[in-house]
């Protein structure tokens, strides 16, 4: 397929691209477009105009300090996956850009973008509601449990964009996902991120949008080990049913990854 | 319509094209270099992998305009100066790591990134770094082996 | 663990014609060949298939080459164009190598008789007394002419003696319409693993064992079980076109939703072959680019039910999908309740969820 | 040439064909020619083909699986920039153009025909797959083809559908084609019933299956695409074409469906981007490109998107199986009885029937000695896009049926898997050796073939 008929148009600075989109309301911000574009070839959006943030250098640092890891909306996945000073901090982090779409889409998507864009099979948002971060948009700062509102629906209002994700460096953290076999996006994917005084559980994938198991949380706040999670089921109820899973299935993934990623972090000589 | 200038092995290339041209239109219609080629249309096969600024992209992924004033490098472009082959291309042939050749420009410039990364890869490693490109033809074997022998060629080179 | 095996045979090269027709059908199952000496000795080779990534042109240029006694590099091979080669039923049901490589081989060999019969009279002696090496005929007093030498003269046209036996031009049609079909046969092993707490499947290993015939060119041949192998375990493994059982739509309408095999679905594979020449064919060759289709999926869900054995599982359906895997399992437990059930090991996570082995 | 008792472990590393003296080049792993060219980014795809002048076609296709078409206004589309011509079912039937041929037809056992309803080139009134082609946009650019289709308007009355091939021949399942009265292509029955059944029904052991083999998309690498130019002072049309049997290709086209000399049709494949099967079969799209090229008087080429292969390229297998198979208290197969329902889709593609009428059965019995065999396959219409061939056509079907029976026949026998193979494969001695599906296999040796595997995997 190919798009509709669309402009294009770089930005030359964050307040340029606040001028088009309110200029333009049915602009959209143009990150690395991986599925922006995909969405637009297939005919699915039709913007009149992309603002492309591609220029834009300002956003594209990781900064680290000894309680974050701030990374620019334009940080690459692949930038994250090669990051040392990532991986030493939080490896988790690195291992989930690692393991998004494959090299060439690591190579050009965005955090910002994926996390403005919120597709529900989408890695980031696991991240950044497990690690409690803070999505600094142009006008205010959103902390992650407010920021996923629905299926590709966040918190940003029309002409908002999204600038950094501030993650909190956990004590340990684990992402695991199981792969749909076609594209290679999350049928089920389990962050879980311990921080001492509390443990954080996110699951995407498996419903409309990424959500914390709570007493999976509870459980774990409790006692960090795997045999903590014995018997707690997810329910299915809310859980999505498609070509790929059933409901059913995908309740037991989140169980069985939520081991594994717990059993992980606490088996002896394993990195943190 | 945009003037989009990009640099392709090397030539400068300005087209007056749609914005809503994909880069890998500017490659094969514009740049007049059909080598790269396009197998989906939801960035999943990988045929259409190109290196952009010296990283390797899905060229039908993007809009040429993305990449104005960029440098991009096509599998016409891998070739050595002299006209002889690549130590990839070498070694492709060598280990039958292509049959039809469709998905192969793709296969190549995907595994010249990950050299350019992993000088010394292992087959899992490349296995995995394959993820974005499919192969219908060669059951990956070949290809495999085929990028482990260009590691050790351009490794002695 | 689960072993699984098949043993099972292809149908290749599918002729006679009349066969096809007493069945219905209403095309052939002939192939056709021309092979042009140019004046200079060289050679164009054209075939009524069509490569789309067998390498004909190496395979049939080997066959002719070898039955002509040229070398190879003089050979051309031209598909692909029905202006400039007869009519050819094209490439398919593993029949290009056995069928047209035959009407290469007789091609050649029309070609060839016709040259010694023209070295024969330029050297003054009987055609069968000539010997015949490395492209040059000699006969026993010594002297000697070569092949580009012969294809001069034919096309010269000025020395040949006036008989239909020697007209001007060196060339062979050959439509060939083979006697019977072929009978590849192959069996596979596969050992996989299965998860016991998600139902994913994990070939770790795969063994074939083709008999194609004699092989024209092993690599290339080879290569045909690889990428056939490819798609059996796709079929096995998560191929699946599906339809909403109620709107009819089509739900895998892209690449996003039909799963196909990476290189990281491939298990450790290893490969052998035996050489049954095949009895209706000059060169020995059946088809060869099929057994991995045909055998995977049997040996893959053989192997399945291999390992769940044990806990009832009798037939899991295609594709293997981990969902159902995971589901023959629940569901062979609940049956068995009186059994009790086999607690689930927690294994170690790798990268993702999914780890796979490398290569041979 | 191998001893037959000498296995080979092949080694994918190849050698260049300059190596090898005298002449000797059968065996040899020769490195190919066209690789230099493919790697290099030369090799001459149809999509890299441009012609002067050259215009794009798209294509409006069904988004429902079965519908009556009630109304189509192509005015808009007509209107529309850079759009050239608009074709629909009506247009082509004014010009009296042909249709795609079934090439290899299957028999009611009873002597009847088959129903035949082959894949039109547009669909007339009603719609039978999802992909199902209602209508070309000829434009002067491939944007301007595409934005035009949209432009379409076609009312649909919605029919309910019937994709699943185990339903097909059920009472409550709606007709595809009602013309026939029932959704059953052909019905082929062959071997002794009432032996086999009792051959079975005395068996010391009795494996009973139901088995499904999935349907699958080819999904070559290369999408399809024709491009196709007029030369009308000659009258001769040049088409380039993703084919893997050009002549075939131009003997369809010219023969069935346009009805142009073959003379004044030359069909050139260039390099071929893979296929398996699926660019062996008559492509309805063609016919439009071909005669698309004349009605505007410029090159026409359409190169599929894959959103449209996956629904217009022919797919395949998508078989529903009830099998048995008995066995002796040794592990001897006594009898296989197969009952296939075999989905050919919403249509008959040039060589369908003959895949499950053919192909599968001839194949049903392996490499095992089977004393008696009884089958029935039954092709069946469906709601689904055509199914044709696709590597393996038919035998990928058959080994899974005959491969399952056997496979669970040795576990509930409690024999090793490997032994009861033994006991029942085809000695070397039994060459050639005529099976009750109506095969003579010509050679072979399995014993030995089973050897190999097994020394092989260190079984």
């Amino acid at each position: 397929m190919f798009m509709y008929s669309v402009k294009h148009q770089r930005a030359s600075s964050v307040a340029h691209v606040c001028e088009l989109l309110a200029a333009h309301p049915d602009a959209r911000p143009l990150a690395g477009g991986q599925s922006l574009i995909a969405g637009m070839k297939l005919r699915l959006s039709a913007p009149s105009l992309l603002v492309d943030l591609g220029g834009l250098r300002e956003l594209t640092t990781i900064q680290i300090d000894a309680q974050h890891v701030t990374l620019g909306a334009m940080v690459r996945h692949a930038q994250v996956a090669q990051s040392e000073a990532i991986r030493k901090v939080i490896p988790a982090l690195a291992s989930l850009a690692k393991g998004i779409g494959d090299p060439m889409v690591r190579n050009m998507g965005t955090v910002g973008g994926s996390v403005a864009n919120n597709d529900p099979a989408a890695d980031y948002p696991a991240a950044v509601v497990a690690l409690d971060a803070v999505v600094t948009t142009t006008t205010r700062e959103i902390a992650a449990d407010d920021f996923f509102v629905g299926m590709f629906e966040t918190a940003l209002l029309p002409g908002e964009l999204i600038t950094a994700v501030k993650f909190r460096i956990p004590k340990r953290a684990a992402y695991l996902k199981f792969k749909n076999p076609a594209s290679r996006f999350a049928m089920v994917g389990v962050f879980v991120a311990d921080f001492g005084s509390a443990v954080r559980v996110a699951v995407v994938g498996a419903s409309a949008g990424v959500f914390r198991v709570a007493e999976m949380e509870r459980a774990l706040g409790r006692r960090f080990h795997a045999a903590s999670l014995d018997g707690i089921e997810v329910s299915s109820a809310e859980l999505l049913s498609d070509l790929h899973s059933q409901a059913v299935y995908r309740a037991h993934l989140i169980a069985v990854l939520a081991k594994r990623a717990v059993q992980s972090l606490t088996e002896s000589g394993s990195k943190p | 319509m945009a003037t989009i200038s990009i640099r392709v092995n090397g030539t400068q290339v300005t087209r007056e094209m749609e914005d809503r041209t994909l880069l890998v239109h500017f490659i094969r219609e514009g740049a007049g270099l059909t080598g790269t080629h396009v197998g989906c249309d939801t960035a999943q096969c990988g045929a259409c992998t190109v290196h952009l600024d010296g990283r390797a992209v899905k060229s039908c992924n993007q809009l040429a305009a993305q990449a104005n004033g960029g440098e991009v490098r096509t599998i016409e472009g891998v070739a050595n100066d002299d006209g002889s082959l690549h130590a990839i291309q070498v070694a492709f042939r060598q280990h039958h790591g292509l049959q039809c050749g469709y998905c192969t420009p793709g296969m190549v410039m995907s595994a010249l990134d990950l050299l350019r990364l992993h000088p010394t890869p292992t087959e899992e490693e490349i296995a995995g770094h394959l993820d974005g490109n499919l192969c219908r033809c060669t059951g990956y074997y070949n290809i495999v082996k085929s990028i482990q022998t260009a590691a050790r060629m351009m490794a002695g080179a | 663990m689960g072993i699984g095996l098949a043993c099972f045979l292809d149908k290749a090269g599918t002729g006679p014609s009349a066969n096809l027709a007493s069945r219905g059908g209403l095309h052939g199952g002939y192939e056709t060949a021309v092979i042009r000496v140019h004046s200079d000795g060289k050679v164009s080779l054209f075939a009524g298939t069509h490569c789309h990534g067998q390498g004909h042109q190496i395979t049939y240029a080997a066959i002719a080459a070898q039955r002509m006694g040229i070398d190879i590099a003089h050979i051309s091979v031209v598909e692909g164009d029905t202006d400039r080669i007869p009519f050819g039923n094209g490439t398919w049901g593993g029949r290009s190598v056995s069928v047209a490589g035959t009407a290469i081989f007789k091609a050649a060999d029309e070609v060839m008789a016709k040259t010694r019969r023209i070295a024969a009279h330029v050297l003054a002696c009987d055609a069968a007394a000539l010997l015949y090496t490395k492209g040059i005929f000699s006969n026993v007093a010594g002297k000697s002419i070569s092949f580009a030498n012969i294809a001069d003269l034919a096309y010269h046209g000025a020395n040949l003696p006036r008989d239909a036996a020697f007209s001007p031009g060196l060339e062979a049609t050959a439509f060939y319409d083979p006697p019977d079909s072929n009978d590849p046969q192959a069996m596979h092993l596969a050992v996989v693993e299965v998860d016991a707490d998600t139902g994913v499947v994990d070939i770790q290993q795969y063994f074939t064992a083709d008999d194609c015939g004699v092989l024209i060119n092993p690599m290339i041949v080879e290569g045909q079980v690889h990428g056939g192998l490819a798609q059996g375990i796709g079929q096995a493994m998560m191929e699946n076109v599906a339809y909403d059982a109620v709107s009819g739509q089509l739900l895998t309408g892209s690449f996003m939703d039909y799963a196909m095999p990476r290189a990281d679905s491939m298990p450790v594979l290893k490969t052998t072959f035996i050489e049954t020449p095949a009895p209706s064919n000059p060169l020995g060759a059946k088809g060869a680019s099929e057994s991995g289709t045909i055998g995977a999926p049997a040996a893959i869900g053989n192997a399945v039910v291999d390992a769940l054995w044990h806990l009832g599982v009798r037939h899991i359906a295609l594709p293997l999908t981990s969902e159902k895997v995971w589901r023959a399992m629940a569901q062979a437990r609940a049956e068995a309740s009186a059994v009790p059930p086999v607690e689930m090991a927690i294994r170690p996570p790798g990268p993702s969820s999914h780890t796979r082995n490398g290569f041979r | 040439m191998n001893d037959a008792d000498t296995p080979r472990v092949i080694a994918t590393e190849g050698i260049e064909a300059s190596t090898v003296e005298d002449a000797q080049y059968i065996g040899k792993p020769l490195l190919r020619t066209e690789d230099r060219r493919l790697l290099t980014g030369k090799g001459r795809y149809v999509d890299d083909v441009v012609l002067p002048g050259m215009a794009w076609c798209a294509f409006l296709r069904s988004s429902h699986a079965h519908a009556l078409i009630t109304r189509i206004d192509t005015q808009a589309a007509r209107e529309a920039p850079e759009v050239l011509r608009v074709i629909t079912a009506d247009e082509w039937a004014a010009a009296d153009m042909g249709a795609l041929t079934v090439v290899h037809p299957m028999p009611f056992s009873d002597g009847r025909p088959m129903n035949t309803a082959t894949r039109p080139v547009f669909a007339r009134h009603k719609v039978n797959h999802v992909g199902d082609i209602i209508a070309a946009v000829v434009a002067n650019t491939r944007e301007a083809a595409q934005d035009a289709v949209e432009l379409i308007q076609v009312e649909f009355e919605e029919l309910q559908s019937n994709v699943d091939v185990a339903k097909a021949l059920d009472q409550a399942t709606p007709l595809v084609h009602e013309q026939f009265g029932s959704n059953a292509v052909f019905d082929v029955r062959k071997g002794d019933e009432a032996a086999t059944r009792a051959a079975i029904d005395g068996a010391h052991k009795i494996v009973e299956l139901e088995l499904r083999s999935n349907r699958l998309a080819a999904n070559p690498i290369e999408p399809r695409s024709y491009a196709c130019s007029y030369d009308a002072s000659e009258e001769r049309y040049t088409l380039y074409a993703t084919t893997q049997q050009p002549h075939y290709l131009r003997r369809s086209l010219a023969v069935y469906a346009l009805f142009i000399p073959e003379h004044k049709l030359q069909v050139i494949a260039p390099n071929v981007g893979g296929s398996f099967g699926i660019k062996g079969n008559f492509p309805v799209e063609v016919a439009t490109v071909v005669w698309a090229s004349r009605l505007v008087g410029r090159p026409v080429k359409w190169t599929a998107t894959r959103s449209e292969s996956m629904m217009s390229d022919t797919q395949a297998r998508d078989h529903f199986t009830k099998a048995r198979m008995g066995f002796d208290a040794d592990g001897r197969i006594v009898g296989m009885e197969v009952d296939t329902l075999a989905a050919l889709g919403g249509y008959l593609s040039n060589f369908a029937p003959s895949i499950p009428g053919n192909s599968y059965p001839q194949t049903i019995t392996g490499l095992y000695r089977t004393p008696n065999l009884f089958f029935r396959v039954r092709g069946v219409y469906t709601n689904t896009v055509p199914v044709d061939a696709y590597r393996g056509s038919g035998r990928p079907e058959a080994t899974w049926v005959n491969e399952r029976l056997v496979e669970n026949g040795a576990r509930e026998l409690g024999i090793d898997v490997v032994d009861l193979r033994k006991k029942n494969l085809i000695g070397p001695q039994d060459f050639p050796y005529r099976t009750l599906s109506g095969r003579s296999y010509d050679s072979g040796n399995p014993p030995l073939l089973l050897e190999k595997l097994l020394t092989l995997s260190g079984y």
